[in-house]
């Protein structure tokens, strides 16, 4: 309904819930303004035909407490709409804050110039993401080197994906099709560049496109398999009758072990607790886990540390990602360190007049 | 004191009152050094005046290339880089050394001392350093551009500023950064000559309009420029000694960057906007023969947006990852801030109301103005709500946005000062049809300009684009197109002003029969700016509080033309 | 006091500056008006100082509430030894100046005057002389962020980012506010009698004692942190 | 020397010096307490000393006690804006830290 206020030429392509919403505060707001605006212009065009120098309109006296009554009014008036637009505005904005439960969630890590996003079965693509229609989905972005900012006009979405840290948002599309993928956050050379597309599907051919992408079993999802497969999880899982610890974000955090000491969660507490779990119990468990010394090899103990810390350390999400560390971040006029393994990877703005990387997206 | 002069050249006509007063300011020395060692408020003005001029079409020329540019949707003008250096070039020239110097530099400089009736600024010392501050701020900058130029945009976001770039980022931050001084100087002495100099009479709620806004921008000049001064010393520090301060990749947090310098960039809006204001209050009164509607709200509204203004810079960053409660605050700052300006809005078009309307050239611009800033001023309200923010920000909705504001109000407004004023700063009149023309055209350039960016902003177009999705090309010629005419706008009142210069015909020394001190005393005034002690007996604007009778109109000697 | 008393006589008519000589007052009014001028300046300047380091200070609020163990480590790499004898350095001077101020506003303290400044002149210097002390040793230490930092933890170089910037910072202010000093005493020189009732005394005793305070907070951000226990 | 002026020497030698034993007792203490004090309460306490120490170079060395309404309105106001600053700028650190 309120679709029919502009034509169809001056409207962004809808395509999310958000995007309802959003429309209709702009709408909401954009009636209120029209209307400021008419009444505004329409004073200074009635006032300045009808006062104009030497024109016959009456100028009788104008008594002095109108002026107050007026200011004091059309005080009141203004910030009683502007508070109203507030709460409206800011409502929507409380309701849409949290993402559902069930999102399907997609990491995606901006680079000079190029999209990286990786599903929840590991798929990958640049400067492409498929999604199901109607299904929420979960947003966890980053950065490699700048600031970028992922801009989805279709679904009024757009979150900047900071260097070494993790922002999130989401979007549930209500509309099958293609849709812009832009970067708005300016990030150098080709800036203007950095533009893919999503591609939102029906959920079915969502499941065939999945089927069809190349299985890329990473270090950490080979120890997620190994989790389950070893029988980790019959402990340390949420829903375990076994009173074990929860894995579920610790890495890097630090634990209270018995005793009164403190152990930070990193490779080696980790490859300790697997091997000799009796020396170093969280404070509050029994020590009642079996050692896994010659039952696991190294590549296995390597895997299941790559999935505990998968996703809960944000500062390695690039790698786990596997995707090529920021390596290129130096100070200019420095070269990286030696033992840097990628210096190809080096951004491009690094280099005066390189060209831009090749991916221009169809 | 020369005493009373019987120079006949000092008067317009020989039926004007003889002042008495001594050779103008104008006349006071005519050597090169007698401008660039002057501490007369006048002359330094003036100094300042031509440079912004200078930068004015600098930031113009940059600003051309990149609306050629984006003619069409394929990069084909100019390379990628050499855009992005253009409008980053445009940016921080206009930003700091046109907008935020133009009207507090050039007309508060020459008006202030001149409108509460005092001889020159409290440190006229410290004026004339800040404007050669402000000069090798400028040059530092361009010499940056000349070196190779910029590219980080006129925002310096970390750590793209930082790390990686390979312009000279240093070298133009370090420009911004001494212009910086110049505009705290401005801003205390501004301060401390309405505290102490007024002249007797001239109590706090009789002062101008004009005056109360160069107070309120003077508070943002010296309590948010130093924030932009640290910050930019932050950066120059990060990337000149490698110390670990933004970058992420060493712990440093970049969101903290963007805060330090909103806290500046924020207010520095209203450091554009609120001389306007002041501007517009002066020019519409005079041309409408009414009082101003609501003096004491006008004054207090000034005084809020300038305080308040403080507590908005959150709503640049609402999709920067700042936390969401953080941007409910901002979200709610930002709409209160917008009520002073409503005020001030409705105030202005009541005080046409049983007016004599004139529309000589200052009020066509003034009138204009109303219009740019209230569709600037709606617009930002867009702004302030997070969920259109989220789907508007950093795309051309908000280019449109600050152009409305920082262009269409603020430069209508310094050309209906430059106007109304000019002949009072150089005694002598220019051509008013030619000056109702360009006045006409830039309302005109201006909306054809910028109105199709708000659609195309709307529609999902990003800023800082060289290339961009072929849908939008239709706006972006509408755009371009427009920027031509105002390209030949912006050049009109050069070449008339100019022209008037060498043959306009003598001004009066009140020639629109204005109140106020400042026309009070010849045109041009001399250098002790008044003879004897000025007394002030009545509030400001003392037109016609009831009705106005006809036939109270500007007295311009002759409506002269270019021929 | 023979020797100025002449020029003592004349004191409004020393300083008394444009656009304040011709305000319409009788001399000492329009001087006591100017000089009022002259204190209200400087303390505007002095405000906007305040958010110079306010955001200095801001940067290190956030930054010491985002990596809180890593700043502690840091900060006991500071020599305090150094930092605490030049808190007390700065505070004397700052009793120096103040006494400076104050006598330059009396008759017949002109000596008391020159020898203050003189002292507070002094103290800055010796300030900066156990600055470059303790940069020196902060070098050797190897504290200077960049490849061969001695701490291991990674944002113990964001505390020493923020160590070798503020301190720095306020080293340049520290050396205006020595050379303003060493300019009226150079000034006095040229002119016996210039420092009573000058504006300008007062005017650089306020920037001095803005310089010291600065230095009061900076302290207990660099030196005080992660020393207990 | 007259003697108004060798008075007026003690008043302001004996009002400085005064202060000036403060603010040495004051570091004093602040030193004290970063090594005493427990580390959670070190902090505080020693930016409140500063806090103490700068106001009392404020006050009583810079003289704010006995200036003009206008400069304590100006001294004020930097520090007002100081508090603006800090109180948005935190609002938006704290309440990420908190949620990460």
């Amino acid at each position: 309904m309120l679709d029919a206020l502009i034509p169809a030429f001056l409207r962004p392509e809808s395509a999310s819930v958000q995007a309802a919403k959003v429309d209709a505060i702009f709408i909401g707001l954009l009636l209120i303004s029209s209307a400021i605006v008419l009444l505004v212009v329409g004073l200074v065009v009635t006032f300045a035909i009808r006062y104009r120098r030497g024109s016959s309109a009456k100028r009788g006296e104008m008594p002095t407490i109108v002026s107050r009554e007026f200011e004091v009014g059309w005080t009141a008036a203004t910030l009683f709409i502007f508070v109203f637009i507030f709460w409206w505005a800011a409502s929507v904005e409380i309701g849409a804050f949290s993402p559902p439960k069930d999102a399907i969630e997609i990491h995606v890590v901006g680079k000079q110039w190029m999209w990286k996003t990786q599903g929840p079965s590991g798929t990958r693509e640049i400067n492409e993401l498929h999604v199901p229609v109607g299904a929420p989905v979960r947003l966890l972005l980053t950065s490699q080197d700048v600031i970028h900012s992922f801009y989805v006009p279709a679904f009024r979405l757009k979150r900047d994906a900071l260097p070494y840290q993790q922002t999130e948002t989401w979007f549930q599309a209500t509309k099958t099709g293609t849709y812009h993928l832009l970067c708005t956050e300016y990030c150098g050379t080709d800036h203007s560049r950095m533009v893919g597309r999503i591609i939102v599907m029906e959920p079915q051919d969502y499941a065939q496109w999945l089927t069809r992408q190349p299985e890329r079993d990473g270090l950490a999802e080979l120890g997620a398999r190994l989790f389950s497969e070893r029988g980790c999880s019959g402990c340390h899982n949420a829903g375990s009758k076994v009173h074990a610890p929860s894995l579920a974000g610790i890495w890097n955090q630090s634990v209270p072990l018995e005793g009164g000491r403190t152990a930070t969660v990193d490779e080696a507490y980790v490859r300790d607790s697997i091997l000799q779990p009796e020396r170093d119990v969280v404070a509050g468990y029994e020590p009642i886990m079996p050692s896994y010394e010659g039952k696991l090899s190294d590549g296995e103990i390597q895997a299941l540390t790559a999935y505990i810390r998968h996703g809960t350390d944000r500062f390695d999400l690039i790698g786990s990602l596997n995707l090529a560390p920021a390596q290129n971040i130096c100070a200019p006029g420095q070269t990286p360190p030696e033992s840097a393994p990628n210096q190809s990877l080096r951004s491009p703005a690094m280099v005066p007049g390189a060209p831009a990387s090749g991916d221009t997206p169809p | 004191m020369s005493g009373a002069s019987s120079d006949a050249s000092t008067l317009a006509n020989p039926r004007e009152l003889d002042l008495g007063l001594p050779v103008s300011y104008l006349a006071e020395g005519r050597s090169v050094a007698s401008w660039l060692f002057t501490t007369d408020h006048k002359r330094i003005a003036i100094l300042y005046a031509l440079s912004i001029t200078f930068f004015f079409f600098i930031g113009g020329a940059a600003a051309t290339l990149v609306r050629l540019e984006l003619f069409t949707p394929e990069g084909n003008i100019v390379g990628a880089d050499t855009y992005n250096k253009l409008f980053s070039l445009h940016g921080i020239v206009m930003v700091w050394f046109f907008l935020i110097p133009s009207i507090p530099t050039t007309m508060g400089n020459f008006l202030l001392p001149l409108m509460i009736g005092a001889r020159d600024l409290a440190f006229p010392k410290l004026n004339l350093i800040s404007w050669y501050l402000n000069m090798a701020g400028g040059l530092l900058t361009l010499a940056a551009v000349l070196a190779g130029g910029i590219d980080t945009g006129w925002t310096f976001y970390v750590p793209y500023s930082t790390v990686f770039s390979n312009t000279f980022v240093t070298l133009a931050v370090l420009g911004v950064f001494v212009s910086g001084f110049s505009t705290i100087a401005t801003g205390v002495n501004f301060i401390a000559t309405v505290h102490y100099l007024r002249a007797p009479g001239m109590t706090w709620f009789r002062l101008p309009l004009f005056v109360w806004a160069m107070y309120t921008t003077s508070l943002i000049f010296v309590l948010a420029t130093p924030v932009l001064a640290l910050t930019l010393v932050l950066v120059i520090a990060e990337r000149t000694f490698n110390l670990p301060i933004f970058d992420p990749a060493r712990g440093g947090d970049p969101i903290l960057f963007q805060h330090l310098f909103w806290f500046y960039s924020h207010p520095a809006v209203y450091i554009m906007i609120l001389p306007a204001m002041g501007v517009i209050s002066e020019v519409i009164t005079c041309y409408a023969r009414r009082r101003i509607f609501g003096y004491s709200f006008m004054v207090y509204a000034l005084v809020a947006i300038a305080v308040i203004g403080f507590f908005t810079w959150g709503h640049h960053m609402f999709t920067s990852g700042m936390s969401p409660f953080a941007a409910l605050v901002f979200s709610f700052l930002s709409f209160i801030v917008a009520v002073p300006s409503a005020i001030k809005v409705f105030n202005w078009t009541a005080t046409l109301y049983r007016g004599q309307i004139g529309f000589e050239s200052p009020m066509l611009y003034a009138l204009g103005f109303l219009g740019l800033f209230t569709m600037g001023g709606l617009t930002g309200l867009f702004l302030a709500s997070v969920p259109i923010d989220v789907h508007v920000q950093d795309t051309y909705f908000v280019v449109a946005h600050f152009h409305y504001i920082m262009v269409g109000a603020s430069v209508s407004a310094y050309f209906a000062g430059l106007h109304f004023w000019w002949p009072k700063v150089t005694g002598r009149m220019y051509p008013e049809s030619w000056a109702r023309f360009a006045a006409l055209l830039m309302f005109f350039g201006f909306n054809l300009t910028f109105f199709p960016q708000f659609i195309a902003g709307y529609l999902g177009m990003p800023r800082r684009y060289y290339t961009y999705p072929p849908e939008f090309q239709v706006w972006n010629v509408l755009s371009s197109s427009g920027a031509a005419v105002l390209a030949v706008a912006y050049l009109m009142p050069l070449g008339y002003l100019t022209w008037s210069l060498f043959f306009g015909g003598r001004a009066l020394n009140d020639p629109w029969n204005a109140t106020g001190l400042e026309w009070r005393t010849t045109s041009p005034p001399p250098r002790q700016n008044f003879f004897g002690n000025p007394q002030v007996l009545a509030p400001p604007y003392d037109y016609h509080p009831e009705a106005t009778p006809p036939g109270d109109e500007p007295r311009i000697a002759e409506k002269g033309a270019l021929t | 006091m023979s020797a100025g008393g002449d020029l003592i006589e004349k004191t409004a008519e020393r300083h008394l500056r444009e656009p304040w000589d011709e305000l319409g007052l009788a001399g000492d009014r329009a001087f006591a008006y100017q000089r009022a001028g002259a204190t209200f300046g400087i303390w505007i300047f002095i405000a906007s100082e305040v958010l110079f380091f306010g955001a200095l200070f801001l940067l290190y609020t956030a930054m010491r509430l985002e990596h809180a163990a890593d700043f502690a480590i840091a900060a006991r790499e500071t020599n305090i030894v150094y930092g605490t004898l030049n808190t007390a350095l700065l505070l004397t001077s700052g009793l120096c100046a103040a006494i400076a101020s104050q006598a330059s506003e009396q008759k017949g303290l002109q000596r008391l005057t020159l020898w203050c400044l003189g002292a507070t002149v002094l103290l800055g210097l010796a300030f900066m002389a156990v600055k470059g002390v303790e940069y020196r040793e902060d070098i050797e230490k190897h504290l200077l962020p960049g490849a061969s930092f001695a701490l291991k933890e990674p944002t113990t170089q964001l505390f020493f980012g923020f160590y070798w910037l503020a301190t720095s910072i306020h080293a340049i202010h520290l050396s205006i506010g020595i050379a303003l000093v060493v300019r009226l005493i150079w000034k006095e020189w040229r002119e016996p009698g210039f420092l009573f009732e000058s504006p300008q005394v007062e005017v650089a005793m306020l920037y001095w004692g803005f310089v010291d305070m600065i230095w009061i907070v900076l302290y207990p951000m660099l030196y005080l942190d992660g020393r207990a226990g | 020397m007259s003697e108004r002026s060798r008075t007026s020497i003690g008043r302001i030698w004996r009002r400085g010096l005064i202060v000036w034993v403060l603010l040495l007792a004051f570091l004093a203490l602040s030193l004290f307490a970063a090594y005493a004090a427990p580390a959670s309460w070190a902090a505080p306490i020693n930016f409140g000393i500063a806090a103490t120490q700068a106001a009392l170079v404020a006050l009583l060395l810079m003289r704010l006690d006995r200036a003009d309404a206008l400069v304590r309105l100006a001294a004020a106001c930097g520090l007002f804006w100081l508090a603006i600053l800090f109180a948005l700028t935190l609002t938006d650190t704290l309440s990420r830290l908190a949620n990460s």
